[in-house]
């Protein structure tokens, strides 16, 4: 039974409300232990936990992305503030912080603040539903895959928004490009998803990696590997797709406009996006934090082995992405959108067909299990 | 203003007389329970006085300030604009051998993104007001490197009908790199000099 | 082609407006002639000689007249031709080789202002390269550059 | 709608601005617009001695300063009769050529750049520092240089600089098909560079277009083979050519010459190996011979007259074919320069080779046409 990030915020809510509740009289001591008043807790807690732990996580992959770009191009990335650059994302991120806020002439006040408050906010909150480890989650919740995908692709709604807002014409093109690009890649990713929903036999994630167990799904599912993977480079905007934010035509894409803190917020939360991609990758394809059988146990078993074998396998998987991001070129719209159509949406299709055969081939006597499907 | 100009430092004023302080033993003995009320009155006001005491020292940015002044300066984040000659070696400063990105000096294509523009060329008349602009469109706090002798005073061209005859006729310029072009190393060392500065100035 | 040819070659052409034919070094040779035969002259360079690819138009100002001096290459032969005319200065007036050499344009605007002369029929006389309204033509002897110490006084008042 | 892309902005490299009406993503029309970077070159010219303008030269076309330098001095040299000692045209040649590794290698890190690639931008820069380490050491600068006179060039080659200069040949070789590997190998590239700005040759010598653009549309047309200059004559090297005449072709193009280019310099190192000799025209008169002549010294600002003439050249410099016109009436100043820069013809046909195309492809295009600025506006 292990320890989960939510029972360990209630057992501290509860000490906490324990401790606060016993130098009160009766009515109020029951109240404030009560099971309510206790998961409230117990929830903003967990919150707050998620909270740190992510942004943490993130500023390190966008510090990670800089070191390794940087050894990609022959150069060091940052190196003086901070031990080997550590603190220069701290640094980036307060200097923003005390940047003036402003707004362009003419440009709507609503969107233009609201767009990326809100891109922020959704993409942070796919890190409640997302599983770390097991049982590390907020709340068990059957449909977690779909609720994800369904929070992700909210962003070019509030990109678009953002874009319009700011009065200028790059940001314009950028809001446009950027809407019919994650659009048209979220089918495929959807798609490539259900052939792992087929194989798995539910949409929870936590169930998901237990099916894994045995067998992770890249091998049987290699080809929904690669159109998710492809898909999840289109919807983060990394190089090969970065067209929003083309930085040759389009000045700085839909957040030209944008500085200070608004365009901190856009800056998160696109490493955010790239996170939770990288943590899709390894949750659907490469086992989550389940390790293979022959891996011997010392190094499954010591304390939150699996946050760590899950966390190294999302970096592994996000260092693929900037090594994807220091060689490929960028390709142009239309060739974007014919890839995403064209090729993207077959491909998914077919992997749909080769889930349906594997979890057929399951039912063969030699391999001697039933079909899960449905749990 | 030359380029390394140490700021004025005001000096502090001295500390303000205080009385005469009472032996120990000239006070009066206070009762044990006086204490307490005592304490347990002066409780706020002590506290108000010490908040304020902290809010006086955060508006002289004493506090928060150093925090934010660290950042700032070590995440300067130039203006990525190319006027002529010296653009080239700020280019050749990203490259491979120079590595600016080291002092987390990252070129922003975007004026609103950018807190540092770089005048690296010489700036023509007609350039001139989309340069005034370009430094307006960039959030405080800002600051400027005139790079290069065109930008400081107009270079070899200064006789010129078209060339503006030094930068700091139209921006506050922070900085003035020499050459022509400087080489990286010199831009380097511009921007760790932007770097002290502001470090001194406190801002 | 050697100088004599051409002036062979142009004179029947164009008569007395063909001044002289001077060698140059580097080139056939330097083709002075009458403004006048301006179009006449560089129809028949491009098409009949083959000089298809015009390189260079400039103008000098000789304080009491203004030469304008154009360059052109023929794959064919090699070598460059130096068609060269004078226009008076208080009339700049020439016909534009924009409508034989569509690359002229350009080269003819900056001639423009730089020199101040004035091409006829060009699609697109705008100023190049000072800024819109500037009322010189920097290029003439009679514009002066600032001296230093004069900028010295001028500029500190800005 | 019409969209200003300039003068601050990524594709530009450099400060000018491009006019286009998009319709979509469509460009239905474009106009360049020059002239944020004119510095009055030419007029300044007029107030200075043969030899001052040298350093103009050098910050006209800051990415190929010497083959401007070259360009200007052989003009002078016309213009004021003067003979070059053989050793200082071919020291001429190698700088051009090595000027023009360096301007192609810097080239190709701000085309990729203009694409998306971000990788090979780092490896230009990286391997062009070494050429501009070669020009150090022997004009003591890394872009400006100063280093031709009237009659010759400043001073000789160090000791030892043929070996390091040859290392850094070999080790360029390799690095250029590193450059292809990474461009060429790539389906995106071909995806986003094939068919791009495509210009037939007949087009290119109507807009007056020359250099590699011209090139790559199947016209082997090149002032180093055409019109020997230098000692071109003398050097084994062929042209390189391509018949698409689209951005593809003008990357293939540019990476040949790269070769051909190394090829001609260790041509010239190896003559230069052998002939040692004077580099600096011995008849002349203190003030255009005595380079370290403090100004004011005697004989240096004398109103020397020398025998009138006017002065063409014609170099291939590493953008396309320019030119020098130099007029000497006589005194102390040149009377007139003229210039004709290939970027500045190459950029006037600019709606001809963008128009149909897609915002996304302006880049790519106005990368390969290697714009400098610098000397487009003088």
């Amino acid at each position: 039974m292990a320890t989960t990030l939510y029972s360990v915020s209630d057992a501290i809510s509860s000490l906490l409300l324990g401790a606060v509740g016993s130098i009160f009289p009766e009515p109020v001591h029951g109240w404030l232990t009560s099971t309510d008043v206790v998961t409230g807790l117990a929830v903003l807690i967990f919150c707050a936990i998620l909270l740190v732990a992510s942004m943490i996580n993130t500023i390190m992959l966008i510090w990670f992305e800089r070191k390794l770009l940087g050894r990609f191009m022959d150069r060091r990335g940052a190196m003086h503030v901070g031990y080997a650059g550590l603190l220069q994302n701290f640094a980036d991120g307060l200097k923003l912080f005390r940047k003036n806020t402003f707004m362009p002439r003419e440009a709507d006040r609503l969107g233009y603040f609201t767009g990326p408050t809100a891109y922020m906010v959704t993409s942070m909150i796919l890190f409640g539903i997302l599983p770390v480890s097991s049982g590390w989650n907020g709340g068990s919740l059957p449909l977690s895959l779909l609720l994800a995908l369904a929070v992700f692709s909210f962003a070019p709604l509030f990109i678009f928004v953002s874009a319009w807002s700011s009065n200028n014409k790059y940001s314009l093109l950028g809001g446009m490009r950027s809407a019919a690009q994650m659009i048209a890649y979220e089918v495929p990713i959807l798609l490539a998803v259900v052939a792992v929903v087929i194989l798995a036999g539910s949409f929870d994630l936590n169930t998901i990696v237990l099916e894994q167990q045995n067998y992770w799904f890249w091998g049987p599912l290699v080809v929904a590997l690669f159109v998710f993977f492809v898909g999840m480079l289109a919807e983060m905007e990394r190089i090969p797709f970065d067209l929003p934010e083309a930085e040759a035509e389009l000045v700085e894409g839909w957040n030209t406009e944008y500085g200070g803190m608004l365009f901190a917020f856009f800056m998160l939360a696109d490493y955010v996006r790239a996170l939770i991609g990288s943590l899709l990758v390894v949750l659907l394809f490469l086992g989550g934090w389940t390790m293979p059988s022959y891996v011997p146990t010392a190094l499954t078993s010591f304390p939150l082995a699996g946050i760590f074998w899950f966390m190294l396998k999302t970096y592994a998987v996000f260092a693929i992405f900037v090594w994807i991001r220091a060689s490929l070129p960028r390709v142009r719209t239309d060739q974007l959108l014919r890839i995403g159509w064209m090729r993207m949406i077959p491909l998914a299709l077919l992997s749909i067909v080769l889930a349906g055969l594997v979890v057929l081939a399951r039912c063969l006597p030699v391999f001697g299990c039933v079909p899960t499907l449905g749990g | 203003m030359g380029p390394v100009s140490t700021p004025v430092v005001t000096p502090r004023p001295p500390p303000a007389p205080t009385g005469p302080e009472l032996p120990m033993a000239s006070q009066p003995a206070v009762p044990f329970l006086e204490i307490e009320t005592l304490r347990a009155r002066e409780f706020l006001p002590a506290a108000k006085e010490a908040l304020s005491a902290m809010v006086q020292e955060q508006a002289q940015g004493k506090l928060i300030r150093p925090v934010f002044n660290w950042a700032g300066r070590n995440s300067l984040f130039p203006l990525h604009w190319g006027l002529a000659c010296c653009a080239i070696e700020f280019a050749a400063a990203f490259g491979a051998r120079w590595d600016a990105e080291r002092f987390g000096v990252l070129p922003r294509s975007s004026p609103r993104q950018s807190d540092l523009l770089i005048v690296n060329g010489t700036v023509t008349w007609k350039v001139a007001h989309k340069l005034i602009t370009l430094y307006e469109q960039m959030p405080e706090p800002k600051w400027v490197i005139a790079m290069g002798n065109c930008a400081t005073g107009g270079g070899p061209f200064r006789t010129a009908y078209s060339v503006v005859p030094g930068v700091n006729k139209l921006v506050p310029v922070d900085v003035y790199i020499a050459g022509c072009p400087p080489r990286p190393e010199a831009l380097l060392d511009g921007i760790l000099t932007l770097e002290t500065l502001i470090r001194e100035r406190g801002e | 082609m050697k100088p004599e040819e051409l002036k062979d070659n142009l004179a029947e052409l164009l008569g007395p407006r063909l001044l002289a034919v001077e060698p140059f070094a580097g080139m056939a040779g330097r083709v002075r002639f009458e403004r006048t035969a301006a179009l006449e002259l560089f129809r028949h360079v491009r098409e009949v000689l083959g000089y298809r690819h015009l390189s260079m138009v400039g103008g000098i100002d000789w304080v009491d007249h203004r030469e304008v001096f154009y360059v052109a290459w023929s794959d064919e032969r090699k070598e460059y031709v130096l068609l060269s005319t004078d226009v008076p200065a208080d009339d700049p007036h020439l016909e534009s080789a924009a409508p034989v050499w569509t690359a002229a344009v350009w080269h003819e605007r900056e001639a423009f202002e730089l020199v101040g002369i004035l091409f006829d029929h060009h699609p697109d006389l705008r100023r190049l390269l000072t800024p819109e309204g500037y009322a010189f033509h920097p290029l003439l002897r009679s514009f002066k550059l600032h001296e230093p110490e004069d900028l010295e006084v001028k500029t500190r008042n800005v | 709608m019409w969209v200003n892309m300039g003068p601050q902005h990524p594709m530009t490299h450099g400060l000018w601005n491009l006019k286009v009406r998009i319709d979509g993503e469509i460009i239905v029309d474009a106009d360049p617009e020059m002239g944020y970077l004119h510095r009055g070159i030419e007029k300044i010219s007029e107030d200075r001695h043969y030899n001052e303008v040298v350093t103009l030269m050098d910050r006209t076309c800051y990415v190929a300063g010497l083959s401007w330098e070259t360009l200007y001095i052989t003009a002078a040299e016309a213009a004021l009769h003067i003979e070059v000692p053989e050793r200082a045209r071919w020291i001429r040649m190698l700088t051009d050529e090595l000027q023009r590794i360096g301007s192609h290698v810097m080239w190709y890190a701000a085309f990729v750049q203009d694409i998306g690639l971000m990788t090979p931008f780092l490896y230009g820069m990286r391997d062009r520092d070494l050429i501009l380490d070669l020009f150090q050491s022997f004009t003591g600068a890394r872009m400006t240089y100063e280093y031709n006179r009237v009659g010759g060039v400043r001073n000789d080659l160090p000791n030892g600089f043929t070996d390091r200069a040859r290392k850094v040949m070999d080790w360029l070789m390799p690095r250029f098909d590193e450059y292809d590997a990474l461009c060429l190998g790539s389906d995106i590239f071909h995806r986003r560079c094939d068919d791009l700005g495509r210009l037939s040759a007949t087009e290119c010598i109507d807009l007056g277009i020359t250099g590699p653009m011209l090139r790559s549309a199947g016209l082997a047309r090149d002032l180093r083979k055409d019109r020997p200059y230098h000692r071109y004559d003398q050097v084994d090297f062929d042209v390189a050519t391509a018949t698409a005449g689209d951005v593809t072709a003008r990357y293939l193009v540019r990476m040949e010459e790269l070769r051909q280019s190394v090829r001609i310099v260790r041509q010239c190192l190896d003559w230069l190996d052998k002939h040692p000799g004077s580099v600096l025209a011995q008849e002349l008169p203190r003030w255009l011979g005595a380079p370290y002549a403090p100004v004011g010294a005697e004989g240096y600002l004398l109103k020397r007259r020398y025998p009138s003439g006017t002065g063409f050249s014609a170099v291939e410099e590493p953008h396309g074919e320019a030119q020098a016109y130099v007029v000497n009436t006589g005194g102390e100043h040149p009377y007139r320069v003229k210039f004709r820069s290939p970027v500045f013809a190459n950029m006037s046909g600019a709606k001809s080779y963008l128009v149909g195309y897609h915002v996304a492809d302006i880049p790519p295009i106005m990368g390969s046409v290697d714009i400098c600025v610098g000397e487009v506006d003088r």
